[in-house]
């Protein structure tokens, strides 16, 4: 076996494992030749922390490492990590061993880094987070609430490690889960042990996992093979990015999860159906498969147990309906991605009229775990009815954006108001948007709510992919429930009526709404059409298409009602319902509103109070954001 | 195989491979359909075979037009959650294809004589089933036409949306069409009798022109 | 006409398929930026499907465009967390600016329009993705100054004259 | 296969709407009692899963081999009836579907009895005609041999190329053998092109190293013979001018347009001022010119506007590539307004990178060339403006002529001389494939660039090879329906060939007429209108015969009342025309009779006289659109057999209005109900046929002189209008002059046609009053035609009580 310690690039090729002990032998080299004392600064290069220019951080300092010329055998290495989380602090900067978290960096925060914390050892005390709260600072990772209060499995090594770099994931245990499955386990124990485990899947539905592998096997019996396995990386829910950041960050774990699937149904032939809109999360895929081809995880004769198995990527077009698993079938075929018109379970008759396994990322990424640590530690994780924990992506009016993995069943509460903490300015949330365009609202007042699978539904929402959208009192049900409408009326593959027709006809309703119009019985007629749609729809898409609007409805009838009887939006949004007024006590007549302005409808000298012309104003709201004393109001 | 199940209390014995609505008809029990045609594969976009299968207390809506006749099924085709299901995809109908006749005169028939929606296009007739590209898919064997775009912007259409040269102008399309739709739209596919021959070298041209 | 150049290189990639139909229009769309109606019946003819499903699958995923595109692509995100936070102003903006609608081109083949849902940079909100770098916290000031930028860069190097 | 037909009728309730309408049960009862019938059954709806289910089990149990299904549209119902019997060996031809709901239920309100009795007679005419098929089994083609590259272009490099990565044996029919000059064609027939020079030497190298190729140089081709899967190419070597000729499993034909100069008036002298081939030649001597270089797209000054594109973009890499080479040099592309640049968005920063001038010119004045200067008029400001060149690089003139117009003639490609080869072809028609530059490839189809004739030829490449593989599984299935030659019966007249549209009929061997023709089933669209003209019924459309729709017409005509009338439709336009006012519940007079035919091209005069021997007192023929036909010329042709029909019917004292020819379009029923019902009226004014025995025997003489006299049938068929006639003038030059002449010969035929049925039923010897009075004749006529008769040896004449007397 080649030297480690010397080799910084080690040759993959000749490292083709033959057995399990292979692997265990080659994880412990990797960790023998690293120097746990050795400084290692890590840049998270999600693509929220890239968007604001993690890259260059990171450009910076290596640049600036080169520059201070430090011995080589002490020189920090810099590693580029997936998504570290905390989307809303970003760019993010880890340095260990201390296990310093500097926020918010910027390129030319790099010197300074250098200079104190790695040659000095000393904290550059403002680039720390600072608790909104208690105002202070906070110097470490595990210390801060948001960190602190999640219970990071699935998410354990993103963040972490390398995702480019197969030998990373190897030295954090990657592929141990595979290799035991594939030689001290038969398939029909790697099914029960998934069984038992209690995992469902985590797209949306959160059919039991083990229970479709269960059928996938009877089905086999019954129609033979080729079976195929498939990740569904289709992550269309607006909002929700633990898919994307599983697979840019942790690559090999959806992979291991993948083979163990299939060792466990006989399949050859695997896809990773993922979104379009995600090129790092395919790149780094591609890298994943590859590596682990040279290493012998993946092909032909896998670890030598004869077992072979290969996937294929296949690059999502832009379409949200594709999340749904025949249309995504489907859509792999090569043809539009209208869902199939049959009453066959897709682990009967799925891709090619196969017998197919479908799960999502997460799920996937899960499956490793179960398999190495035991269905029963796993099924210890959580609530009875769903197990384990889940990644929630918590986005919108809350202070700290990010992805937060927890076990299932804490309540809404722990994760919007202390993991997220709360609602920027302090005042109580709305309500909570979860299972995107399918799933429903969680008003403040069943904030205690516990999130599972069954208690979500019991609210009227669903779990769905795990996004969880807050919103504040200046957001207005009507306009939420008309911009999921748009969405899916958008997005419906318009093949069955009444998702087609039935939602653009929905959103004329709610548009009228918006607009002052309509009466209480409209209300009505809108949940009957509701129903007609749940009840007539072909798929999933417009059979819980209706769930955003009837949820509102349920916890949020007063809203609608003074929308349409009294012709005023509580929270401001809706256009017509509202007009534009500067606050003459804040208005510093500083001039800002009036040059962006596009219908220049607003008139006042510098440093004079500024008014706006209701009758030319478009209502386009641009003078409100431009604001930075907050003197447009919307009355 | 026989099969044996209900339908609306009735027994009805079925074989492997026919579906609800088959049955039904076979027995003479009338499901209202509009996307359906026996030329082609069945392909459950209109909604208005809906039929309600129950099995204890729980209860199911489905598409008859290409539900599998299963042993021991309840099948109901006009209960209330049904016709719910049916009213609606009327109302719907209605206000998208207001120049059909026929929608008309079947939505009469269940009762629904106007519409709650706006009438956005009063001349329009397809409600977009796509039976027209199934049938020149299937019986023709051509596929000149498709449904093309998708969502609120389903339509059908040839490539790029202009007469085609695949299009034999056999008028497959316009005799299944259910709402009278491919009538108008035919000689888009088709187009003028006089260029059919020449169609390549129209395009040829147009390419060039507009490339 | 073709679009530039030969196709080969693309189409030799892949077997002769229909499940590669999607690939080899994702590959056609990724070099020239958009589809020709010739490219594609090149692409159909080598998956083996008729000039239809082309067109259908083309039309039906979203990412696919059948005329050129701008030099500068500019997609804003429409997801829920951008929505929430004025994504939909950014569109009205501008559309305003560029006098052109969502999915479409300007005049001079500058820039492209369009919306997308969701990129996953949700921390972002309202985010937009120029040439396939994200902008995030954007306003119309900020809006702006990218714009800007952007035609700066083109006019630098034009020296044509004339029609073109 | 001929075995003796069972038949099974199953009538459809279609639910409510045939069950309601017509009472099935007459109709049932009525066909319990045929002996021709083995089964006759209702159903809900046969075409479902149930019915076809309970017909499957009929079919097994009584051992039937034909089927009629009285239901619906037979164009959308008969696929399905097909395939799902497909393995019960029920094959085209042995399905019919009548339609009852369309033809019967929903057009008339009369009663349901009376519309069963009209059910009724449709299904028995479908009998009829399923008693007289003598179905074929199925065949399969052959396709072996090599495949031959003709006028090698291009394109013909990309489809050898292809053929050699699939491992396909092909033979290259070339005017060079050398690399060199390939690639020198690369740059005369697409300039521009240079960088793609390095590849289309590779690909050259490719196919000149294939082991699976033959580069036959340098020779050309002076003959074709044969049928798809073998064919014979004649081909004379350059040098020696001997003869050689090679097998060929198929053809892929090559052709490059060629590139000229628009002449002097535009200034060319090929030194200064030089088409596009021209520049790119001094380019490959000399390098990149310098000094200012002005391309002039000027396709729309020599009549080609539809190039312009084409020219532009060549001019435009042109540009780029002196612009590379030599950044002194200056190009400028100066075109017209209208052109729009062909530049994506990518090009168009190239364009600024290389800083490529495009002028546009007002299109109203045309530039004028000076020794150095160009001239034209401003487009914004309508000023006219100068422009210095030191190089004048024009748009090259595109047109077919030299080898490839040869080539393409000889393969029949050529449709109008002086055009490119789009269109419709003949000989290389592939195998259900509608675009014929599977097998045709390269500019000469229709100017394209370098990138669209590679893949044309690719394509053809792949298209072929698709078709040996599949000819090598035995899965390539000949179509059931297609003309067949009785070698006995055919004189090698050649009518039959020249009057072909799909170009399937072929002699059996060597040039000239004379000899047998023989029939390429892989070509042959089974439209028939060769067989129906046929002066000797040689000609047979199997699975579809000529006997069959005469059966089927004399089974219907037989049933009609004096006052009911028969219409024959074509399935592209009548019949479909006849569904749809079915369809849409359109009432017309139900005295009208429905039956379809593939073309009505395909109607032989005598099955047209046949109806009104049987009974029918009218005639309607419904085609589709002139334009439309789906067979070239079938109404054209169909025009000219009625016609014949028609000076007969007068000729006999009858009413030339009983037969008419109509068009229809199917998407328009409602203007067939109108020509349906303007016939019936005229025909009702006009009144029955009185079945006298004079009018019985006048009617079989119509009959038999149309079916058997060789002479009329073969002026007819003389006079029809041939595929490629453009601008047909009705008949002849001198319209009066060709009707007299015509006239007189059917006269003439016809009476003696009369003369020798009275003689030959009389069994005993005739004089000429005999004659007079049971033809009712003028005399000098009848003695005129007993002369000619009996100098031909036809009839005798001998002498009784002084009187001439005429016999056998």
């Amino acid at each position: 076996m080649p030297d480690l310690n010397t080799a910084t690039a080690i040759d993959l090729n000749q490292w083709h494992l033959k057995s399990e002990q292979d692997l265990i032998e080659l994880q412990k080299r990797i960790i023998e030749s690293t120097d746990p004392n050795r400084p290692e600064i890590v840049v998270c290069h999600g693509t929220g922390c890239l968007a604001n220019a993690s890259d260059k951080v990171s450009e910076a300092l290596k640049a600036g490492l080169a520059k201070a010329g430090i011995n080589a055998k002490v020189m920090p290495g810099i590693k580029k990590t997936g998504c570290q989380g905390f989307c809303s602090r970003g760019p993010l900067v880890l340095i260990r061993p201390q296990g310093l978290f500097y926020q918010q960096v910027k390129a030319r925060d790099a010197d300074e880094i250098i200079e104190k914390t790695l040659m000095r050892g000393e904290i550059v005390k403002r680039l720390l987070y600072k608790d909104p709260k208690t105002k202070k600072a906070i110097a470490t990772e595990q210390e801060i609430p948001f960190y602190k209060l999640q219970k990071r499995v699935v998410l354990k090594n993103i963040g972490k490690i390398d995702p480019t770099d197969i030998l990373d994931t190897i030295s954090s245990g990657g592929y141990q889960a595979l290799a035991k499955a594939l030689t001290s386990m038969t398939p029909e124990q790697v099914v029960a042990e998934v069984e038992k485990s209690g995992l469902r899947g985590r797209g949306g539905a959160g059919f039991p996992a083990g229970r479709k592998w269960r059928s996938a096997l009877t089905a086999i019996k019954k129609k033979g093979r080729p079976v195929y396995v498939v990740v569904n990386g289709d992550e269309g829910d607006p909002g929700a990015f633990m898919d994307r950041t599983i697979m840019e960050g942790d690559p090999h774990s959806v992979l291991e999860g993948l083979i163990i699937g299939a060792y466990a149904l006989g399949a050859q032939n695997g896809y990773l159906y993922v979104r379009a809109e995600y090129p790092l999360a395919i790149k780094h895929l591609e890298k994943a498969m590859e590596q682990a081809r040279c290493l012998g995880l993946l092909g032909e004769n896998i670890l030598n147990t004869g077992f072979s198995f290969d996937a294929r990527i296949n690059r999502g077009a832009g379409a949200f309906v594709c999340g749904e698993s025949t249309a995504l079938f489907t859509s792999i075929e090569g043809k539009p991605g209208n869902p199939r018109p049959k009453y066959v379970r897709s682990v009967e008759e799925g891709l090619w009229g196969r017998p197919t396994v479908l799960n999502n990322v997460e799920t996937w990424a899960n499956v490793p775990l179960i398999i190495r640590k035991g269905a029963n530690w796993y099924s210890g994780l959580g609530v009875s009815n769903s197990t384990g924990t889940k990644v929630f992506s918590l986005v919108g009016k809350v202070n700290n954006v990010g992805l937060v993995e927890v076990p299932m069943g804490v309540p809404v509460s722990r994760i919007v108001e202390e993991i997220g903490g709360g609602v920027p300015g302090g005042a109580p949330f709305k309500a909570v948007q979860t299972g995107g365009p399918s799933g429903g609202c969680i008003p403040y007042s069943l904030k205690e709510t516990p999130v599972d699978f069954d208690s979500l539904t019991k609210a009227g929402s669903m779990m769905g992919s795990g996004a969880m959208i807050v919103m504040d009192d200046s957001d207005c049900v009507v306009d939420v429930g008309r911009y999921f409408l748009r969405f899916l009326e958008e997005e419906s593959c318009g093949k069955c009526l009444p998702c087609r027709l039935g939602l653009s006809r929905m959103r004329e309703v709610l548009d009228r709404f918006s607009q002052g119009k309509g009466s209480e019985k409209e209300i009505d007629d809108l949940i009957n059409l509701s129903q007609a749609i749940v009840d007539g729809a072909l798929c999933a898409l417009g059979s819980s298409a209706p769930n955003p609007v009837l949820t509102t409805i349920r916890y949020f009838k007063d809203e609608y009602l003074a929308h349409v009887q009294d012709q005023k939006c509580p929270a401001g949004v809706c256009k017509d319902l509202i007009t534009y007024r500067i606050d003459e006590e804040k208005c510093t007549g500083c001039t800002a509103c009036s040059k962006q302005c596009p219908s220049n409808c607003i008139s006042g000298e510098k440093k004079k109070i500024h008014v706006i012309d209701a009758s030319s104003c478009i209502k386009c709201g641009i003078c409100k954001e431009s604001c930075k004393f907050g003197a447009v109001l919307t009355v | 195989m026989k099969i044996t199940f209900k339908i609306n209390d009735k027994t009805v014995e079925a074989r492997t491979g026919w579906t609800v609505l088959e049955t039904a008809q076979h027995y003479g029990i009338d499901i209202p359909t509009l996307c359906h045609h026996e030329s082609v594969t069945p392909s459950g976009a209109c909604r208005l075979c809906m039929v309600e299968l129950k099995e204890g207390n729980w209860s199911k809506l489905v598409a008859s037009c290409i539900y599998p006749v299963k042993e021991g099924i309840t099948i109901y085709t006009e209960t209330e959650r049904v016709s719910n299901v049916r009213r609606w995809v009327f109302e719907m109908l209605l206000s998208t294809c207001p120049a059909s006749a026929k929608i008309r005169q079947m939505a009469a028939n269940y009762g629904v004589a106007s519409t709650r929606f706006p009438i956005s296009n009063p001349d329009n007739k397809c409600m977009v089933c796509g039976l027209c590209s199934r049938v020149c898919e299937e019986v023709v064997g051509l596929s000149a036409i498709s449904v093309v775009d998708r969502g609120v912007h389903k339509k059908i259409g040839a490539p790029f949306l202009r007469p085609t040269d695949v299009c034999v102008a056999c008028g497959c399309c316009v005799s299944v069409c259910p709402t009278g739709a491919m009538q108008s739209f035919f000689d888009q596919v088709r187009g003028e009798p006089s260029m059919r021959l020449t169609q390549l070298t129209r395009q040829s041209a147009q390419e060039v022109k507009t490339s | 006409m073709h679009q530039g150049e030969l196709l080969d290189d693309i189409l030799d990639q892949y077997p002769e398929k229909p499940e590669y139909l999607i690939f080899l229009l994702q590959d056609i769309q990724s070099k020239y930026g958009y589809i020709s109606q010739d490219s594609m019946g090149q692409a159909c003819e080598h998956a083996g499907v008729p000039l239809t499903q082309g067109y259908s699958v083309a039309t039906f995923y979203q990412s696919f465009r059948l005329d050129p595109s701008g030099e500068h692509d500019i997609r804003v995100c429409m997801g829920t967390a951008c929505h929430l936070k004025g994504a939909q102003r950014i569109v009205d903006d501008l559309s305003r600016k560029l006098n052109i609608k969502s999915g479409e081109t300007t005049q001079d083949l500058r820039y492209t329009l369009s919306t997308v849902n969701c990129v996953g940079a949700c921390a972002l909100a309202p985010v937009i993705v120029v040439d396939e770098e994200y902008k995030s916290g954007m306003t119309a000031k900020k809006m702006d100054k990218q714009l800007k930028i952007m035609e700066n860069e083109l006019t630098e190097d034009t020296k044509e004259q004339g029609n073109a | 296969m001929n075995y003796k037909a069972n038949i099974g009728v199953f009538l459809c309730q279609c639910g409510n709407k045939i069950k309601s309408s017509i009472d099935l049960e007459i109709v049932k009862e009525s066909f319990e009692k045929d002996s021709r019938i083995s089964h006759c059954e209702i159903l809900p709806y046969p075409c479902q899963t149930p019915g076809m289910d309970m017909i499957t089990g009929a079919l097994a149990e009584k051992k039937l081999n034909r089927l009629i299904v009285a239901g619906c549209e037979s164009r959308l119902m008969l696929k399905k009836f097909e395939n799902a019997f497909a393995a019960l060996e029920l094959r085209r031809g042995q399905i019919d579907i009548v339609n009852l709901r369309g033809h019967v239920a929903t057009v008339s309100d009369l009663t349901p009895a009376d519309k069963a009795a009209k059910s009724i007679k449709l299904i028995n005419g479908a009998i009829a005609e399923m008693q007289t098929l003598v179905p074929t089994g199925q065949s399969y083609a052959q396709i072996d041999g090599p495949i031959a590259i003709l006028g090698c272009g291009m394109a013909g490099i990309s489809a050898a190329r292809e053929l050699s990565r699939k491992k396909m044996n092909f033979f290259l029919v070339l005017d060079t053998a050398k690399p060199d000059r390939m690639v020198q064609k690369l740059h005369h027939y697409y300039p521009g092109e240079r960088s793609y020079e390095r590849r289309f030497r590779d690909m050259v190298r490719e196919v000149f190293d294939s082991e699976y190729g033959t580069i036959l140089s340098p020779f050309r081709l002076v003959g074709i013979s044969g049928v798809t899967g073998d064919y014979t190419l004649t081909l004379q070597s350059e040098p020696d001018e001997t003869i050689v000729k090679y097998k060929a499993g198929a053809i892929i034909a090559s052709l490059d347009a060629e590139m000229g100069s628009p002449g002097p008036q535009y200034g060319h002298d090929g030194l200064s001022v030089m088409i596009q081939p021209e520049m790119e030649n001094l380019i490959s001597g000399q390098g990149a010119p310098e000094g200012q270089i002005v391309f002039w797209v000027n396709d729309y000054e020599t009549g080609q506007s539809e190039f312009a594109q084409l020219s532009a973009k060549s001019a435009w890499k042109m540009a780029c590539h002196i612009r590379e080479c030599s950044p002194v040099s200056q190009a400028i592309i100066l075109y017209h307004e209208q052109m729009q640049v062909p530049l994506t968005a990518a090009e168009r920063a190239i364009n600024r990178k290389h800083g490529i001038l495009w002028v546009a010119y007002d299109g109203n004045l045309r530039p004028t060339i000076q020794d150095g200067l160009v001239t034209f008029c401003n487009l914004t400001d309508h000023v006219e403006r100068d422009l210095p060149w030191d190089y004048m690089v024009l748009s090259p003139v595109r047109h077919l002529n030299g080898k490839a117009l040869d080539t393409a003639k000889i393969l029949g490609l050529v449709h109008q001389e002086q055009k490119f080869l789009t269109g419709h072809h003949a000989r290389v028609r592939p195998e259900m494939v509608g675009r014929e530059e599977t097998y045709l490839a390269g500019s000469a189809r229709y100017p394209c660039d370098l990138l669209e004739a590679l893949s044309q030829g690719q394509r053809a490449g792949s298209k072929t090879t698709e078709m040996l593989r599949k000819s090598a599984n035995g899965e390539l299935m000949l179509p059931r329906i297609v003309c067949v030659v009785d070698p006995d019966k055919c004189i090698g007249c050649g009518q039959c060939q020249e009057l072909c549209d799909c170009g399937g009929i072929g002699v059996e061997e060597g040039p000239g007429g004379g000899l047998p023709r023989v029939v390429d089933p892989m070509v042959c669209t089974g439209g028939g209108t060769c067989a129906a003209a046929c002066p000797y019924h040689a000609l047979v459309l199997q699975n579809n015969s000529n006997d069959q729709r005469e059966a089927r017409v004399a089974a219907l005509a037989g049933q009609l009342t004096p006052d009911e009338t028969l219409a024959i439709g074509c399935v592209w336009g009548g019949l479909p025309a006849a569904d749809n006012a079915g369809k849409m519940g359109l009432k017309y007079d139900p005295r009208v009779h429905i039956m379809g035919v593939n073309c009505i091209g395909q109607i032989d005069p005598c099955v047209m006289a046949r109806a009104f021997v049987e009974g029918a007192s009218g005639l309607i023929l419904v085609g589709c659109n002139p334009e439309a036909c789906h067979h070239s010329y079938g109404l054209d042709h169909a025009w000219s057999r009625v016609n014949v029909v028609k000076r007969l019917l007068t000729l006999c004292g009858f009413s030339r209005d009983r037969i008419a020819l109509a068009h229809s379009d199917l998407n328009h029923p409602e203007e067939f109900v109108r020509t349906v019902e303007s016939f019936n009226r005229s025909v009702a004014m006009i009144g029955p046929i009185e079945r006298s025995k004079e009018n019985v025997d006048k009617l079989n003489a119509i009959y038999n002189v149309i079916k058997f006299n060789t002479r009329i049938r073969h002026l007819l068929s003389a006079n029809l209008r041939r595929p490629k006639e453009k601008d047909y003038r009705g008949d002849q030059q001198h319209a009066l002059e060709y009707d007299r002449d015509f006239t007189a010969v059917i006269k003439e035929e016809f009476l003696q046609h009369r003369l020798l049925t009275v003689l030959e039923n009389e069994k005993r010897p005739l004089n000429l009053q005999d004659l007079v009075a049971s033809l009712n004749e003028n005399e000098i006529r009848i003695a005129d035609c007993l002369w000619s008769l009996v100098s031909e040896g036809t009839i005798s004449m001998s002498h009784e009580n002084r009187q001439a007397v005429y016999h056998f």
